[in-house]
């Protein structure tokens, strides 16, 4: 076994270093000692291996023992390599914006409920879009005939919108008194010119529900 | 020998497109168009190039010092052997073998002024030739002397990868909430229908008008006449339904009369004195 | 048997070597300097790989650059340690390995010009087999009648085959200067110094066209 001296200053590894590095490199699964060993002929490799975890050591690679066998890895700071994220700016629909409002004033409120207060459907992909938002979380179940999930904020969604509490939401005689509460049809009519005819939204039978909002 | 009905290039090597045979009098294995019998290998060769070239080198020479009669003959003594054994020879073997005899007598002549290409260059092309093919097949075995990935030299067993996750980052502003709350409340709240500013002359108000004014006129009237006289069009819409109503409730109680000479005619109208 | 190099001593690489050396380290494909470049954030790489290649020079893996695209791969002279179990090379025909020699060296080259250099028609299957391979890729089409389709050779070629680029390919430069790599025609029109008929390539009927010319 010839040992390559250095050429200058840099250590230069033996050829049995040299055989362990590209034989555990080149492996599919984590091996151990004995069979890095009789992989490379009965050569005793304990020491090739203490060799090259010390010189991986603090680089972008490093040998590691696992219950007793061997393999490389990107170093465990550089993990976030691996899997990079992109981020992508997209704007919440109107459907996900009216349930995080109505998860935001009624809380802890379930699906139903949300539904019903909305007079439409919510698709389930709607609160995923919410919660992947890391403003709505699962707060726990209604202890009604079913076990309900129910959805609360997060202090994240605070964050976000820039309040000190959910009682920084305006009231609904604020909302009233800025013309957010008139109905739909009218601001449109007012803005439009035309009296009478707008899009009533899909649920007709939704109006009922409003009443119980004692949240 | 020397078949000239046969297409093909003036070396006798086969050009592509394919060659066509017209001769029939050559035994092909197959169609003469086919791959299939052009991929006749003989005893290993791939084709008659192929051939030559291993008759070449076996003079071993430079390529460029080739004794290309020295070639021909090899050549044709080996196609004799083969038919000799009757070994079924692809038809490009048989079109080389005619042309290298036209070759051979070509240069063994006298030089004829009018050849053209002369017979050396014949024999150079082909030299060339040969050269080319030596070349590329020396090159294709260094290539495969090569460390290649995957024989000599391998990537890592078990690569982690890399992976790019899209993540979204969701934009939702203060308004925008507050707006679509408000908007939901105004959506379902329990509609008070409020019927605002409908330009409209109630039953009651007709009644009124039209007795007030029978009692003033005892002459028959149009229905129309008891409308008032300036109003928007909507409001006359709804006054005449309300005055026709209120006419026939008036008739009713025995306190008018009604007259209408024909369909869609003036409706008249005259109070009866009670 | 063992050179242990003291800790103090080891050249210790920068994050941004670290980050290009477990990049590359964990791709399953080789990466040209841009598209690391990109996964790091627009970080500029080349010194990086510089460094890199240089530090695993002589070690049992080696960094080596493919065509524009950098990958590690265990070190050639320990292939037969390695060879063992996993001979992962597919084989080549002779008749494959002549054409993919012929498209290398001559590239770009259409069917009809390595027919002509290997004197024999080349099945359809021959070329396909080095595409379905990856080193062999249609990259156009020559504008001549017909307009035949090109050949050319792939990244992954010499990726195969440990090139730098096709200027590595075994002998290339003493091909290029016999004038190996040119067509038949212009060898001739060269040896017979007779200028100007060498704009025919191939012509089957070369001889009677020369007469024509005269008119």
């Amino acid at each position: 076994m010839t040992i390559r001296q250095a050429q200058g200053e840099r250590e230069m590894p033996d050829d049995l270093v040299r055989a362990v590095e590209a034989t555990l490199f080149a492996s599919e699964t984590p091996m151990s000692a004995e069979a890095i060993s009789v992989h490379l002929g009965g050569a005793a490799v304990k020491g090739a291996l203490a060799d090259l975890a010390a010189h991986y050591d603090g680089r972008g690679i490093e040998l590691v023992e696992r219950g007793g066998r061997w393999h490389f890895q990107t170093a465990p700071d550089l993990a976030h390599l691996l899997r990079r994220e992109r981020e992508e700016v997209r704007r919440l629909s109107r459907a996900a914006t009216e349930v995080l409002a109505i998860v935001a004033y009624h809380e802890p409120v379930s699906r139903a409920e949300i539904e019903s207060i909305r007079g439409v459907q919510t698709a389930k992909g709607t609160l995923d879009v919410l919660m992947e938002a890391g403003w709505v979380r699962i707060t726990g179940r209604r202890e009604v005939p079913g076990r309900p999930v129910i959805y609360a904020t997060t202090p994240d969604f605070l964050t976000h919108f820039g309040l000190e509490s959910r009682r920084d939401l305006p009231g609904i005689d604020e909302l009233r008194a800025a013309g957010l509460l008139d109905p739909v049809e009218d601001a449109l009519a007012a803005a439009m010119d035309v009296p009478g005819e707008t899009d009533e939204p899909e649920n007709p039978s939704g109006a009922l529900e409003s009443e119980d909002e004692s949240a | 020998m020397l078949q000239h009905g046969v297409t093909m290039s003036e070396d006798g090597l086969i050009d592509s497109p394919a060659v066509t045979f017209n001769g029939d009098d050559w035994e092909i294995g197959g169609a003469a168009t086919e791959d299939a019998a052009l991929y006749l290998e003989l005893d290993g060769w791939e084709g008659p190039l192929d051939l030559l070239l291993d008759l070449a080198r076996r003079q071993k020479v430079d390529l460029r010092k080739i004794s290309i009669l020295g070639l021909v003959d090899q050549y044709l003594t080996y196609i004799e052997q083969a038919e000799a054994l009757r070994l079924e020879l692809a038809a490009d073997y048989l079109v080389m073998a005619a042309w290298l005899a036209y070759l051979k007598s070509a240069l063994l002549l006298p030089r004829d002024e009018q050849a053209d290409p002369s017979p050396e260059e014949l024999a150079l092309r082909l030299q060339l030739r040969l050269q080319r093919l030596a070349a590329m097949r020396d090159a294709s075995g260094r290539l495969l002397g090569r460390d290649r990935l995957g024989r000599d030299t391998w990537q890592r067993g078990a690569p982690e990868g890399l992976r790019i996750d899209r993540k979204n980052l969701w934009q939702c502003d203060w308004f925008a909430l507050v707006q679509a709350y408000g908007q939901v409340k105004a959506r379902t709240q329990p509609v008070v229908h409020m019927v605002r500013d409908r330009m409209v002359m109630t039953l009651d108000s007709a009644l009124n008008r039209v007795s007030a004014m029978l009692g003033v006129n005892l002459d028959w009237m149009e229905l129309r006449d008891f409308l008032p006289p300036h109003a928007e069009p909507k409001l006359r819409r709804s006054a005449l339904a309300s005055s026709f109503v209120a006419a026939l409730e008036l008739a009713r109680l025995g306190k008018a009369e009604l007259s209408q000479e024909q369909t869609f005619g003036p409706l008249m109208l005259r109070g009866i004195k009670a």
